[in-house]
């Protein structure tokens, strides 16, 4: 029953147990390939996810995005959120054999501030980093910064061998020794990275797997018919619309976690048009959120209401409403509007993504009912990039999504007009917002703060700078002999846990 | 350097005067090598030269110079005895000289009808005045082929070339040359691919023209028959050149030597068993043998 | 009257065929009770029934509906985008047989250069400079597709450019223009049709393959290539989606296929 | 003549066109016996070529024998190979001439060497082996030039689109006679040829006929060309055989009407002065004539 | 994925300096261009922080052993069926060599590739689903499925024009010849081939730019690693270094093969040869 793939045979060997030298594999397809390794420097999910698997940061989160600690034993606070005291584990090791000690945190992190490239830099004003002595890491700041810690649990705060073992930094980026359950064995810039366990790894007899493939499959079909077959045990972002066919096979399954990721239209309030409140909250009236998730999500996702996903602390998916669905509302905005006649504007559409297009064309003929016509720009992903970031688009979908477990982490790029993000290149403003989204930062976690973050997010949907509409699962496919495997919010995995058979 | 054939004045090509048509001393390479080297020819009005000679002596290419479709690398092309541009002549030039080629299979536009391959010249040159009416346009082209032996049948004004037969097709193409009422022909091989008695009704047609309307024809063949039948003067080519030439009488009468003989002695094995086993008047020789030849084509 | 040329039986089906195809293309979208283009997601993704005999798409419009509605675009736009290369293809193919010599190396020079570069590289980079959708797919024939027309048709003409018919026309007193538009190019037209018909074939395929990489035509305007692409991901669990808009195609190119059969058998036997 | 030496005996040959059954050639009848040499004349479309083509088996689309038995050889099937009119067209323009002629005589050698070479394996060793090849070649390169092509083609073989419409035909007469054919059927072979290269290849085959004893079947619209050939003439007229007999007979003496408008339609050249007034001592100073004439 | 967004405008415009991207199109051209010439280097990939060449370089192989699989596919599925429908002229067979390829025609790649994969490879198990197996059975095997695509795409062009090109060296006058002196059939069509296949090879060397484009829908169905997934990337990425340098190779590709066909239209006629 199975396809005679090395993965499978090698699992038929594992299973039997007649081989002891037998090596189990697990294929993950991907569909990009790994072009680098930098974990302070690279940001792109082809990438992020591989240096995941080799570093690893003091904290991280889990399923729910709950932060946890992780090669801290534990943390501690001070009251005045001034002081982050962590306490390293027990023999930990990196996969050359050495010691962790305080001084390679230290010396990551600083170098992580130092990097003038950082693709995630610590936002927070920190005055100090120490270590009092080799279990403890002390992170001092000049001003309180709530998010620090769902910070400190990116890829980007992995642990790094101080001084990187004695070699260059580009070297050591070539051929990386982190703290992961993975070592990279053989890597092909443009094609496959193979991955070899980490025999030191500081959980104990971790991970159940001799080897990680991260294999590239482009085209998604592929993936699944790969997947149906057993070339690959695994799918990194299998279509929403393959979903169905991939729980009920025979072969295969699929497994969740909640997700970080809103997918959005999003209005330029540059453009005269939606500059204007009622015209936006005439589109959004018109659509049918709804109808957009049902659509592309084949059951695997639910329609946003607000700007923060439901598995971020604080978002009022449950609690809020949102401006949605009301087509005599809709008529009854644009006639407030200065366009009560309707006017026309195009939508940028980055080509090649089956689900925005569907989406795309379902708000194309949502408007069409108020009198506003929609044209689609369809373009590629590259030059769909350059040109939101230009501002050079009226209405545009794209997802927006939290690097960590923060509220601040999608308000703060969402919602900041100052900040290099612009509102999300929306450039909307909201002086009432900007407060307190500043405040949110510097408030500690509790009700206080989520009040805060109520208000914010109840004028985000009362002015509709952007049309949140559906937050998908995070969802991978495996196949079926395939057990513990953590997905995690951030859509990546974890593998340590991972059995074939 | 020409051989005469002898016992005649010597007609030198170079210096005819009052011809119609006159080539002199023309010269055509292709790429170095000289498929007409410096010959020249000359026809009066209602004068009929054959020109023979054996398979590349270069007979085609010199037709051409005539009709102006490839331009020498030296020698002039009188008409009237002014001067020709090899190839950019004007429409009444054109229309002068026409030209009936050898091969009956492609020298008819296949997608043409008969009507429009006869017509198109004519309209072109006015022969029949400016926009004249198509029933005036389709009698004119029924009298041309009804001069040619063709045209009983209603349709055949709209039929088009595949619809007849090689001997047909040859009698268009002459047809369509004479449409124009030109005041040369030059006609290449007119009659190498049809059957006897076909060809005997074109020969009879053109000798008909010469007489009736004085046209002057430059008729090349490999058929001495056809020659002896049709023409006045005889010019044999060979490697380009013009090996011998003079009035056609002399040229079958008079013994030859070198390869005119060769041609002549080879013709005759062929051709004359045949008529020696049938017509026992030619074989003992009347004087009047080419006129005897020239009564059976009527 | 034995002058008209009776028509070859794989031609008049194939006549027949896109006949019927442009029939139901018109008629279709007139006739459905389904706007090609509104959604109801209420009824997304259903297959093939007496409501909806093609089934439904993802939006649940009606794809019997868009497969009609978007033979129109498509086929309209198979004829618009092929018709100004066959124009400039023949018409170079004509001077270039015709005169040989230079004329003939630069016309031949110019499509190997061209042809050097393979079609859909092409397609990306003009989509690169000038976005995806019509106009791209109509700049990249206009530099590709004359090429398969300039070199029939050179071909042809240079076979025929000899023949003796050619220079009875000369002789006549017809100007060069005028033999090779009123002598030559009746004599190559059908060849140049019968490569014009088995070109259009590879446009549309070339149109919905477009659409597969993403750089066809804009949605909502219904497309066949678009259809096909958007389906393909259900092709093994939802057939119909991509399948039906795919036997359209599919149809149109066996059409146009016997058309051009039975242009060749009539130029053959005629 | 014994009926038993008839190699080719043709009785009431009809052959209609496929598409409406229309008669093409309409009952013709004869026979040829061996080491004669028969001439087929007539007007074009008379269904010369059909009869030898039905002859040969050779039977071109769009058409067909309506009986079959009607070209059924009397005794053991001959050998028969054909020349054709068109002389360049009838050879390979890919294929060197004497690698033709060569794969012809091989491909004879086979069938001849019977049964010793019916195992597939030594057919195969005889069709890939070297050794015969090139002795193939040799021998093919030997019948060439001594039918007059040049020596050169022994050391570089040449390509039909490379000789002359001449030399294509005396190849043509090559590939028939590899087939070491009992009777040869030559369909208007000399027609596209000019005067002189005819009478060499009508030389040639009357040369041929004498030294090989081959028996011929002529088809020419050529009269003068059958006179010089054949023994004895077939007319045809519309698919029928009008008139049969003695070709000196038939040419002084036409009984049937067509037969009489077709001599009469010969253009005569004037006769040589000089010659003899004898038709015998023309045909034996033959082809030399031209060359006793030198002199003047 | 929205990782990514956060680059800081100054990094980007860094990296667009360092890679002359700042340059306009043309400029950037014909600096890609004098490199070439002067280095024969043809530049940094932007996506993949490496030398195109070596990018190119290293994905050669598969889409070589494509293209070359399919070439001899086409030719191997084309010359029997052009030969056996010529043959039987107007039968059914005839007919079924017509239509069939017809079908075919208005297939996309695509599409055709995907219904072999679930044909083929999910459901019968035959083939592999994907990408490509070490060795050259191993090749050749993972090969099968996606050279019989492109080959199919383009077969009906291919066997169409042969068929008629053989119908017509059928009636010619040589045949006859040759059929008159006793060749048996086998010698006959070898006769015939030849001389079919002149203008099937003129086809087939314009038919190969489709070829070589042909491979980057295949590839991307099949998840080949070859040139066209690559240069599918670089398209998406932007990557205009890598397009420039695809394009060429593409481009060295296409002269490279149609210099090949045109030996090989040497080798069948001398008048090519010869230079006519
Ligand atoms: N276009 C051409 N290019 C090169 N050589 C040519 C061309 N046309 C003719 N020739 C050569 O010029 C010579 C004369 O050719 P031409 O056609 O005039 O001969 P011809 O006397 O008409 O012969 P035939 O009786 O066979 O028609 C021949 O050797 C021929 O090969
Ligand atoms: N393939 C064919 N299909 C239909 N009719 C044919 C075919 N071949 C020949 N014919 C017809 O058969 C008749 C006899 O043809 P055939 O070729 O035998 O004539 P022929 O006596 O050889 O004439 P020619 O002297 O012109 O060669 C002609 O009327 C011709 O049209
Ligand atoms: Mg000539
Ligand atoms: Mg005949």
């Amino acid at each position: 029953q199975t396809g005679g793939t090395t993965a499978s045979s090698d699992t038929d060997a594992n299973a039997s147990g007649s081989n002891a030298s037998a090596q189990t594999t697990f294929t993950y397809a991907r569909a990009a390939s790994v072009t680098s390794l930098n974990l302070w420097t690279e940001i792109t999910a082809n990438n992020a996810f591989a240096i995941d698997k080799v570093f690893e940061p003091l904290v991280s989160f889990d399923k729910d995005g709950k932060i946890i600690d992780w090669l801290a034993e534990s943390h501690m606070i001070s009251d005045d959120g001034l002081t982050y005291t962590f306490t390293l584990r027990d023999g930990l090791k990196f996969s050359d054999g050495s010691d962790v000690t305080a001084a390679d945190a230290v010396f990551s992190i600083k170098q992580h501030q130092a990097e003038k490239d950082a693709a995630l830099p610590l936002t927070a004003d920190i005055a100090s980093v120490d270590a009092p002595d080799d279990h403890t890491v002390e992170i001092k700041l000049n001003s309180p910064y709530t998010p620090l810690l769902a910070e400190l649990a990116n890829f980007s705060n992995g642990i790094v061998p101080k001084d990187f073992g004695g070699k260059s930094e580009d070297d050591f980026f070539k051929n990386p020794v982190g703290t992961g359950p993975f070592v990279v064995s053989d890597w092909d810039k443009s094609g496959d990275l193979t991955f070899t366990k980490n025999k030191h790894y500081w959980q104990e007899g971790k991970p159940g797997i001799d080897k990680l493939v991260y294999k590239v499959v482009e085209d998604g079909t592929q993936a699944v018919n790969q997947l149906k077959t057993g070339e690959v045990d695994g799918i990194e972002s299998p279509a929403l619309e393959n979903l169905d066919e991939l729980e009920n096979g025979a072969d295969t399954k699929v497994e969740t976690a909640g997700s970080w990721v809103t997918h959005t239209f999003f209005f330029n309030t540059k453009d005269e048009h939606f500059a204007d409140v009622h015209v936006r909250r005439a589109l959004a009236y018109a659509l049918s959120r709804e109808d957009v998730t049902k659509a592309v999500s084949f059951g695997h996702a639910t329609a946003a209401k607000t700007v923060l996903p439901k598995a971020i602390e604080y978002s009022t998916q449950d609690s809020i409403k949102p401006v949605d669905n009301d087509l005599d509302k809709a008529k009854a905005e644009l006639a407030e509007s200065k366009f009560p006649q309707g006017f026309s504007a195009k939508i940028l559409l980055a080509s090649g993504n089956n689900a925005y297009s569907q989406a795309v064309q379902l708000l194309q003929s949502a408007a069409a009912k108020i009198g506003v016509k929609l044209d689609i720009d369809s373009v590629d992903i590259a030059t769909f990039r350059s040109r939101f970031k230009a501002f050079d688009y009226q209405i545009m979908i794209n997802s927006a999504q939290a690097d960590y477990p923060d509220a601040d982490s999608i308000i703060d790029f969402q919602a900041d007009p100052d900040g290099f993000s612009k509102s999300y290149w929306t450039s909307y403003s909201n002086d009432e917002v900007t407060k307190e989204l500043k405040q949110a930062q510097v408030t500690p976690d509790g009700s206080e703060r989520a009040d805060l973050y109520k208000k914010i997010q109840q004028t985000l949907a009362d002015e509709v700078p952007y049309i949140p509409l559906y937050s998908p699962d995070i969802v991978k496919a495996v196949r079926k002999n395939v057990s513990g495997l953590e997905v995690l919010p951030n859509d990546s995995v974890r593998f340590q846990d991972v059995k074939i058979g | 350097m020409s051989h005469t054939i002898p016992a005649v004045p010597a007609a030198s090509g170079g210096q005819t005067s009052g011809a119609l048509l006159e080539l002199r001393h023309i010269t055509v390479a292709y790429g170095g090598f000289a498929a007409v080297d410096d010959v020249s020819i000359a026809l009066k009005q209602g004068g009929a030269l054959g020109v023979v000679g054996e398979s590349g002596a270069g007979k085609s290419t010199l037709a051409r110079v005539a009709a102006g479709l490839i331009a020498p690398a030296a020698g002039r092309t009188l008409l009237d005895g002014r001067e020709l541009a090899p190839i950019r002549r004007t429409r009444e030039q054109r229309r002068r000289i026409q030209m009936v080629f050898q091969n009956p299979d492609s020298s008819l536009n296949p997608s043409h009808t008969i009507r429009r391959i006869l017509a198109e010249g004519m309209l072109l040159h006015g022969t029949l005045g400016p926009h004249p009416p198509r029933d005036v346009v389709d009698a004119r082209c029924r009298r041309l082929l009804a001069m040619v032996g063709l045209g009983e049948e209603r349709d055949i004004l709209a039929r088009r070339p595949r619809a007849f037969s090689g001997g047909q097709r040859q009698r268009i193409a002459i047809a369509r040359a004479l449409a124009v009422e030109p005041d040369v022909l030059v006609a290449d091989e007119p009659t190498s691919a049809l059957d006897v008695t076909v060809q005997r009704g074109i020969l009879d047609l053109l000798v008909r023209l010469r007489r009736e309307q004085g046209l002057a024809l430059l008729l090349i063949t490999h058929d001495l028959g056809v020659v002896n039948a049709v023409c006045d003067e005889v010019a044999v080519m060979r490697h380009g050149q013009i090996v011998a030439d003079g009035p056609a009488d002399l040229f079958f009468h008079a013994p030859l030597a070198g390869y005119s003989g060769d041609l002549l002695a080879a013709a005759r094995e062929v051709a004359l068993q045949a008529a020696l086993a049938c017509k026992p008047a030619f074989r003992y020789g009347g004087k009047d043998l080419t006129r005897e030849g020239k009564k059976n084509v009527r | 009257m034995t002058m008209k040329r009776t028509l070859a039986p794989t031609l008049v089906a194939g006549l027949v065929l896109i006949a019927l195809i442009a029939l139901a293309v018109i008629v279709i979208p007139f006739l459905s009770p389904y706007d090609p283009i509104a959604e109801d997601i209420a009824a997304m993704l259903q297959p093939p029934s007496l409501a909806h005999p093609f089934g439904t798409d993802q939006l649940g419009r009606d794809i019997l509906t868009r497969v009609a509605a978007a033979g129109r675009i498509d086929l309209a736009l198979m004829i618009g985008v092929e018709a100004a290369p066959f124009v400039i293809g023949t018409a170079a193919g004509l001077v270039a047989g015709f005169y040989g010599g230079w004329p003939r190396r630069v016309i031949t020079l110019l499509s190997d250069a061209l042809i050097a570069f393979p079609f859909y590289l092409l397609v990306a980079v003009v989509a690169f400079v000038t976005g995806t959708g019509v106009k791209g797919i109509f700049l990249t024939f206009l530099i590709m597709g004359w090429i398969i027309f300039a070199r029939t048709v050179t071909g042809a003409t240079a076979s025929l450019a000899s023949a003796e018919w050619v220079e009875s026309a000369r002789v006549m007193g017809f100007s060069d223009l005028s033999i090779l538009v009123r002598q030559m190019l009746p004599n190559v037209l059908s060849q140049a049709v019968t490569v014009l018909v088995s070109d259009m074939v590879a446009l549309l395929v070339a149109i919905v393959t477009l659409g597969y990489l993403g750089l066809g035509i804009a949605p909502p305007t219904p497309d066949w290539g678009t259809m096909i692409a958007d389906g393909q991901s259900f092709l093994s669990t939802r057939w119909w989606v991509s399948t039906l808009p795919g036997s359209a195609v599919v149809l149109v190119g066996i059409a146009l296929a016997l058309i051009g059969d039975g242009l060749n058998d009539m130029r053959r036997n005629a | 003549m014994s009926g038993d030496d008839n190699l080719i005996a043709v009785r009431d040959l009809h052959v209609v066109a496929t598409a409406d059954g229309r008669p093409l050639v309409d009952g013709v009848s004869f026979d040829v016996a061996r080491g004669e040499a028969v001439g087929i004349v007539g007007e074009s479309g008379s269904g010369k070529s059909l009869t030898l083509r039905a002859i040969m088996g050779l039977m071109p689309e769009g058409v067909r024998i309506a009986d079959p038995a009607a070209v059924a050889a009397p005794s053991a099937r001959p050998r028969l190979a054909m020349i054709f009119q068109d002389p360049v067209a009838s050879l390979d323009p890919l294929c060197g001439v004497v690698a033709q002629v060569a794969e012809v005589m091989r491909c004879h050698e086979q069938g001849d060497s019977g049964h010793a070479d019916s195992a597939p394996i030594g057919r195969l060793a005889r069709r890939f082996s070297p050794s015969i090849r090139r002795e193939s070649r040799r021998r093919a390169a030997d019948l060439l030039i001594s039918l007059g092509l040049p020596e050169s083609l022994r050391e570089h073989d040449r390509y039909p689109g490379q000789l002359s419409g001449g030399q294509c035909q005396r190849v043509g007469i090559a590939i028939a006679l590899a087939v070491r054919p009992d009777v040869l059927l030559c369909d208007e072979p000399t027609t596209a040829l000019d005067v002189t290269v005819q009478r060499q290849i009508l030389d040639l085959l009357a040369r041929l006929r004498g030294e090989l004893g081959l028996t011929m079947l002529f088809v020419t619209h050529n009269l003068g060309v059958a006179a010089h050939l054949c023994d004895r003439l077939i007319v045809m007229h519309d698919g029928h055989v009008v008139e049969t007999g003695p070709t000196a007979r038939i040419l002084a003496d036409p009984q049937d009407d067509y037969t009489k408008r077709l001599i009469d339609a010969i253009l005569p050249i004037p006769a040589d002065p000089s010659a003899k007034p004898t038709g015998a001592a023309e045909e034996e100073t033959g082809s030399t004539a031209g060359k006793g004439k030198e002199p003047r | 994925m929205v990782l990514g967004l956060k680059a800081r405008p100054e990094q980007i415009a860094d990296m667009h300096r360092r890679l002359g991207l700042d340059q306009p199109l043309w400029r950037q051209f014909t600096s890609f261009i004098l490199t070439l010439v002067t280095t024969g280097d043809t530049g940094e990939s932007i996506a993949y922080h490496a030398s195109s060449r070596a990018l190119v370089l290293d994905r050669l192989p598969v889409s070589l052993w494509l293209v070359g699989c399919s070439a001899v596919l086409v030719v191997a599925i084309s010359l029997p069926l052009a030969m056996t429908a010529a043959l039987h002229k107007g039968t059914w067979i005839d007919q079924l060599v017509r239509v069939v390829p017809t079908i075919t025609l208005g297939m996309p790649e695509f599409w055709v590739g995907l219904v072999f994969v679930l044909l083929f490879a999910v459901t019968l198990k035959i083939f592999p689903v994907g990408g490509t197996q070490p060795g050259i059975d191993g090749m050749l095997y993972s090969m099968a499925l996606p050279s019989l695509t492109i080959a199919l795409a383009q077969t009906p062009f291919i066997v169409r024009s042969l068929r008629t090109r053989i119908l017509d060296v059928l009636g010619a006058d040589f045949v006859t010849t040759l059929r008159a002196a006793g060749l048996p059939e086998r010698a006959i069509r070898r006769h015939v081939l030849r001389n079919s296949l002149m203008p099937a090879l003129e086809l087939y060397g314009m038919k190969i730019s489709f070829l070589i484009g042909g491979t980057l829908v295949v590839e991307q169905v099949f998840g080949l690693r070859g040139v066209g997934t690559l240069l599918f990337s670089a398209i998406t990425a932007r990557d205009f270094p890598l397009i420039q340098a695809i394009a060429m190779y593409c481009a060295l590709g296409v002269v490279i093969v149609s210099t090949l066909v045109r030996i090989a239209t040497g080798l069948v006629d001398y008048r090519v040869r010869e230079g006519r």
